[in-house]
């Protein structure tokens, strides 16, 4: 097989990122075919190359880069289904992205410059899916990160998308620093940075401390991945521009960590207590983001949370020891959590808020946008999950993993013996993955009911509503408005929809129907088992129903309360906020944990205390030390100096005869100590 | 000048001893009294000029003092540089720095008690250190070891390297002196010479210039 | 001769020299101070050429070389001082002190001033 | 030689120094007269005026002794012995005849009367400066210039002379004195009398003294005896000058009969001399200051140097 090909797939996004950077400020028209073409024809030769592949086979070529002391650096290509798979997720993923940022950013005038930096952000994911040596893989991981910060600083202006582009960086890395000592040991355990030999050195047994390596490299995944406890900064994020978050939750940022974990499987199921650690993450983070997801106002920040809880599933599956499922998740995921996001871009635009509660008060807000209206329908059917739209399909194969798992016979296709997988494992994963279910239905449909079936309130205008419309305390990332705001939905952003919908709906019964699916994989089995089907589902359904009750109760209080007090302005707060606010089925549902909640459980708090505040105190201590205590012998010098020259200078008058006099006098004191004392 | 030793008394070393000095001694002794009083006046003086005239004093004592060390050759050079030009050039300068006739308040600046000071301790110090070195050493002094003869002999047999450095050296300041003493540049037209429009350059129209 | 008496009168003449060297405030003075110290010098090598009788007669041809650079030095001197009182408008040695501290010089002049106003 | 022997001498020199510049005064007095188309004195004293000097000096001596008010006292009164006093000091080393006929041998003769010599511009610029009149200081100032100026050609050309005679005494020149050095030193003499004639500030070298500029120069506040012997050293300084010249140039004793008459031949001389400075005066208009200065800085200078270079080469030449 040609080696070009797969070699031009990063490579392209990056010549393209360089190519608008350097004709972004000079030509500015250049910009949108430049930020386009590239990715798209990355695209396409992602798709090449799949196709090229085909199933079951896998290619491995690589050159030396550099000699050093211990294991070699190679410039390594690893293909193989999963890369190839997820290769053509981030081509379109990105594709899509580009072309809706093209009207999305059409009048920023740092248009050019971010341009850039999604297709460098391409090009990164492009290379740590490719990337056949752990040693070039992180430098794509770490491209990724620095682009994550420019991305979500974009609008620096804003204190928000500051502080939360300093937040996702620091957090990411504070994930990567054991990351990197993780890769360091794996190497160093298995004498090669190559993921081929570190693959079979894990096969033969040959790494000594797999649950230290396993534990460290958890720790970057979570980061990149956005997991508990490193999830913080993934809600943050929302403040940079909706495509980008498109972009991070769907294909490049956060499914890194997924698929490294996938990548390195065989290494994890070495490890009975890492599998275990993992589940933990992967349950605590699934609950509590939906959960999270439940009490959010911002629109963007509840996909946010569910992204979350999601990547919670996946992680799930592969503490379950089923990295078929979980990269089918991340593919199902993939698509419709980028289409949920591009059509909540057009809602936002259109409604001039993040607010789901201030979009509930909005007349005719689903007439206005109703191809948007229409794809975050399917988008969010296909994440409460229900059949036939793919979200059901991935996510029962991720059940259907923690079910065989729980029973001791994990799904590992051959990696590794099934009593590798703990049983507790897949029991957490299990329950888990049920609740999750259940709280997934709810948020969805509180999400589509407020957001789109709210009753008008009679609110004069929407600027009003854009001013002050959203939930007074509530976690919000206001976004700055970019489109063309006289058209709710140019075609640029519109088209990306549907595309994507496409996928959304049908690829959970490509992947099931044929057998390419597992054939391009593991060759393991994807289909649901009865059981979880029939749990999941009637979970799911569960869930929609108790929220569109709770809608009811709610939106029928509110009425009566407003009829009781017509001419109360809203504003006066006197009586509770449930008046104020319109119908929420999340209040009613979460009851007492609504308010904790919607803060992300005061994870941020706990921080802030544990880690923040001692290491401002630290600097201020240093800073103190330095200023008072190391400064102090600094100006002391100067002062010294200073006085000893003023002593100097009082000699210094520019009286010749005062020299002249102290000449002679010291002359005739020597003379008279050498009389003396000879 | 054999007569004037001849006239102060015998040169043969007869009694050496402090208390029966020769008729040299004497006035070798008187002279440098009148040296050193006059030195002192000329440093203590507050009117400039008379500065100068005690000056001439002390250099023309110096030169008998010369003579009286049978140095005679050095003693007419004496005359001739130092009364005849070091202290007519000096006179000059305190003329053209516009010496005023009477007392100058200001002849003595800040410095002077720790000037005082200082030259005490100096005098104190050599006089100490000369007398308690020289005490038992004599001068034979014989007629003609100054002569013109002698110093002539002596300067161009031995010294004639050293004399002619020192014309050098007298050339160079020579020139030093006139580049230094140039007025500026020519800002002022020099008068050119033999042509009666031009105005007369002397120390007249010097002085008004400034 | 008793060898004391002409070099106790050139040290007394040259302490002398010395205090007016130190002491006086118009350059010319100064420079007059200074040939008072040349001439003690000269007295102490014509003494001493006197007493040791060598047949260089080092002493006396040195005071000859020293009067010869004597000249040159009031020669020199003397045009330096009229230059400085040309620019400056003073030859007063304590006045020439542009290479001293300038706000040092300038409390010392103002605190001289004040004394001569007093 | 004896002490009684010295104060002769000194006392004879006194003597000669008292009546010969009263002599030259009279001469020029008459000789003047005479070149001016008239008669100059004659009444006092009867033939020819013989005794108009003793009469000025007469009359100086009855005159009020001014001192200006703003004067330095004691340097005014100090000036005019000052000034007189070398001249004399230099008449006692000029030798007249052979055999010891002279005031004092001195070893180093010619060193001795120019050093003399120099001190005398101290008297002028004494007066000048403790006159308190700016006219005087001016001509104090020019007296100082002009004969700092002079003294140098003066010294070069004497050095000649002594050169060419191997000898700095005076007497031991006069004796080494051949015919031949009349044209041998010729451009010396013309040197050293003219620089000797600047020296006494005679016109046309008179700028210190110039009546119409600075009205007396140095000697503006004088009156009376200071002023007279003022005019004293002046005439004295005309005896020294034209003396000196003899002696140096002229050959000074020799001629016909010099062992007997040999005082004469000298005396003849220098008031042969001093008729030629009386007539200089009478001839030539005064000089400008500058041209004063640049005469004696680019002619006299390098004459002297000339004369010195010819000296040493003829020298050389016939030893």
């Amino acid at each position: 097989m040609n080696l070009a090909l797969p070699i031009l797939v990063p490579v392209l996004p990056a010549l393209g990122a360089a190519a608008t950077l350097a004709t972004g400020r000079r030509v500015p028209g250049l910009a949108r075919p430049l930020a386009v073409l590239p990715v798209a024809v990355s695209a396409v030769l992602a798709l090449v190359v799949a196709l090229q592949l085909g199933t079951g086979t896998t290619l491995s070529a690589g050159t030396e880069l550099t000699p050093t002391g211990g294991p070699h650096l190679t410039l390594a290509l690893y293909l193989d289904g999963y890369s190839s798979l997820i290769s053509v997720l981030v081509g379109v993923v990105a594709t899509c992205v580009q072309v809706y940022s093209t009207a999305y950013l059409k009048d920023d005038p740092r248009y050019p410059s971010y341009a850039a930096l999604v297709s460098l952000f391409t090009a990164a994911m492009f290379l740590v899916v490719y990337s056949g040596d752990l040693i070039v893989l992180l430098v794509g991981w770490e491209v990724m990160g620095i682009c994550s910060y420019f991305l979500i600083g974009h609008h620096w202006e804003t204190a928000d998308a500051r502080s939360a582009s300093l937040k996702a960086f620091l957090v990411t890395k504070l994930g990567d620093v054991p990351f990197l000592f993780g890769i360091f040991l794996l190497g160093a355990d298995a004498g090669t940075f190559r993921i081929q030999g570190v693959l079979s050195a894990a096969a033969q047994g040959r790494l000594g401390h797999p649950t230290l390596i396993a534990l460290l490299l958890l720790a970057g995944v979570a980061g990149k991945s956005a997991q508990f406890p490193l999830h913080t900064w993934l809600p943050d994020a929302m403040a940079g521009p909706t495509p980008v978050s498109a972009l991070i939750h769907a294909a490049t940022m956060v499914a890194a960590g997924i698929y490294l974990v996938a990548r390195l499987l065989p290494v994890f199921l070495l490890s009975g207590a890492a599998l275990v650690v993992l589940s933990v993450m992967a349950a605590v983070t699934m609950v509590g983001s939906a959960l999270c997801a439940l009490a959010q106002d911002d629109l963007k920040r509840v996909l946010a949370y569910s992204t979350v809880g999601q990547l919670g599933y996946m992680a799930g599956a592969l503490a379950a020891g089923d990295r078929e499922a979980a990269v089918f998740h991340l593919v199902s995921h993939g698509a419709f959590k980028a289409l949920l996001f591009l059509s909540a871009g057009v809602v936002i635009h259109a409604a001039h808020t993040n607010s789901i509660s201030a979009m509930s008060r909005m007349d005719g807000l689903r007439r206005r946008v109703p191809d948007a209206y229409w794809t975050m329908g399917i988008g969010l059917v296909a994440l409460v999950g229900l059949p036939p739209f793919s979200g059901f399909f991935s996510k029962e194969a991720v059940l259907t993993a923690a079910e065989h798992a729980a029973t001791g016979e994990a799904i590992t296709n051959g990696l590794a013996p099934a009593s590798a997988v703990p049983s507790a494992a897949g029991w957490i994963v299990l329950v888990a993955g049920s609740l999750t279910a259940l709280l997934t239905a709810a948020y969805g449909a509180r999400l589509w009911l407020v957001a789109f079936h709210g009753r008008a309130l009679p609110e004069p205008s929407p600027a009003q509503v854009a001013a002050n419309g959203h939930e007074a305390g509530a976690p919000y990332s206001p976004e700055i408005d970019e489109a063309d705001p006289a058209e709710a939905e140019p075609s640029a952003m519109r088209w990306p929809l549907w595309v994507l919908a496409v996928p959304t709906m049908g690829f959970g019964i490509a992947g099931v129907r044929s057998d390419w699916l597992p054939a391009l994989l593991d060759g393991g089995s994807l289909r649901p088992s009865l059981e979880t089907s029939v749990i999941g589902t009637g979970l799911a359904v569960a869930g929609l129903l108790i929220a569109y009750a709770a809608w009811r109760t709610a939106a029928a209080r509110q009425t009566a309360v407003r009829l009781q007090t017509p001419d109360r302005v809203p504003e006066q707060a006197g009586p509770p906020a449930v008046e104020q606010l319109p119908a929420d089925p999340g209040r009613t549902l979460l009851g007492p944990l609504f308010g904790p909640a919607q803060h992300g459980f005061g994870v941020d708090r706990l921080y802030s205390a544990l880690f923040v505040r001692p290491t401002a105190a630290a600097a201020r201590l240093v800073q103190f030390l330095d200023r008072e205590v190391v400064e102090t012998y600094v100006r002391g010098a100067g002062t010294g100096t200073n006085a000893l020259g003023w002593l100097v200078r009082r000699a210094q008058n520019g009286n010749a005869q005062a020299y002249l006099s102290a000449l002679v006098a010291g002359a005739v004191l020597l003379a008279v100590l050498v009389a003396v004392g000879s | 000048m054999s007569t004037l030793l001849a006239a102060a008394g015998s040169l043969e070393p007869a009694v050496r001893s402090f208390l029966s000095p020769t008729g040299q001694e004497i006035v070798f002794l008187l002279v440098g009294i009148a040296v050193l009083g006059a030195a002192v006046v000329s440093v203590t003086t507050k009117q400039l000029v008379h500065a100068a005239l005690w000056l001439v004093v002390t250099l023309g004592g110096l030169a008998v003092e010369f003579l009286l060390l049978t140095a005679e050759f050095i003693a007419w050079v004496q005359v001739l540089i130092y009364l005849g030009s070091v202290v007519v050039l000096v006179l000059f300068g305190l003329m053209l720095t516009r010496a005023p006739i009477g007392r100058s308040p200001d002849a003595d600046s800040g410095n002077r008690w720790v000037a005082l000071a200082v030259a005490l301790a100096a005098a104190g110090t050599l006089v100490t250190l000369v007398v308690d070195a020289f005490r038992t050493s004599w001068i034979d002094l014989s007629p003609g070891a100054g002569s013109t003869e002698a110093t002539g002999t002596y300067l161009f047999r031995y010294w004639v390297l050293p004399f002619e450095a020192l014309s050098v050296l007298l050339l160079a300041a020579l020139v030093g002196a006139i580049v230094l003493s140039r007025n500026g540049k020519g800002r002022i037209p020099r008068p050119r010479p033999g042509k009666l429009r031009t105005p007369v350059r002397s120390v007249t129209a010097a002085s008004k210039e400034r | 001769m008793h060898l004391a008496y002409p070099a106790v009168l050139a040290a007394l003449l040259f302490c002398v020299g010395v205090y007016g060297v130190l002491a006086r405030r118009n350059v010319v003075l100064v420079l007059m101070s200074v040939e008072l110290m040349l001439n003690a010098v000269n007295l102490n090598l014509v003494a001493f050429d006197a007493w040791l009788r060598d047949a260089l007669h080092a002493g006396q041809a040195l005071t000859l070389f020293t009067i010869t650079v004597a000249a040159a030095e009031i020669g020199l001197g003397l045009a330096i001082v009229l230059l400085v009182f040309r620019t400056r408008g003073t030859a007063d040695v304590d006045r020439i002190t542009a290479l001293g501290d300038p706000a040092e010089a300038a409390d010392e002049t103002a605190t001289e001033e004040a004394q001569a106003a007093a | 030689m004896n002490l009684l022997d010295t104060l002769l001498r000194c006392v004879a020199t006194l003597v000669v120094f008292l009546v010969l510049p009263l002599v030259v005064g009279q001469t020029e007095h008459k000789v003047m007269a005479h070149m001016q188309g008239r008669l100059g004195p004659m009444y006092a004293g009867g033939f020819h005026g013989w005794a108009q000097l003793v009469a000025d000096g007469v009359k100086f001596a009855q005159k009020e002794d001014v001192v200006p008010s703003g004067a330095d006292r004691r340097i005014f009164q100090l000036a005019p012995a000052v000034a007189l006093l070398p001249y004399l000091l230099v008449l006692l080393a000029i030798p007249v005849g052979p055999g010891g006929f002279v005031g004092q041998a001195i070893d180093a003769g010619i060193f001795f009367v120019l050093a003399v010599m120099g001190i005398g511009v101290l008297g002028s610029l004494m007066a000048g400066w403790a006159s308190a009149n700016k006219f005087s200081l001016l001509g104090g100032l020019r007296t100082a210039a002009q004969l700092m100026s002079y003294e140098l050609p003066m010294l070069l050309a004497a050095a000649s002379v002594a050169m060419a005679a191997g000898t700095v005494s005076l007497p031991g020149i006069v004796d080494a004195f051949h015919w031949w050095w009349i044209p041998w030193q010729t451009i010396g003499a013309f040197v050293f009398f003219t620089a000797g004639l600047a020296e006494l500030q005679r016109p046309p070298f008179d700028m210190p003294v110039a009546d119409s500029e600075i009205i007396f120069g140095a000697y503006t506040e004088y009156t009376g005896l200071r002023f007279a012997l003022f005019l004293l050293s002046e005439y004295a300084g005309i005896v020294v000058v034209s003396g000196l010249t003899t002696v140096l140039f002229l050959g000074g004793w020799h001629g016909p009969f010099s062992d007997s008459l040999g005082w004469l031949w000298t005396l003849l001389k220098t008031f042969a001399l001093a008729f030629v400075v009386i007539w200089l005066r009478v001839t030539y208009p005064r000089l400008r200051e500058d041209q004063l200065m640049r005469f004696a800085w680019t002619v006299l200078i390098p004459l002297a140097l000339a004369q010195l270079a010819l000296t040493g080469i003829i020298k050389v030449a016939i030893s």
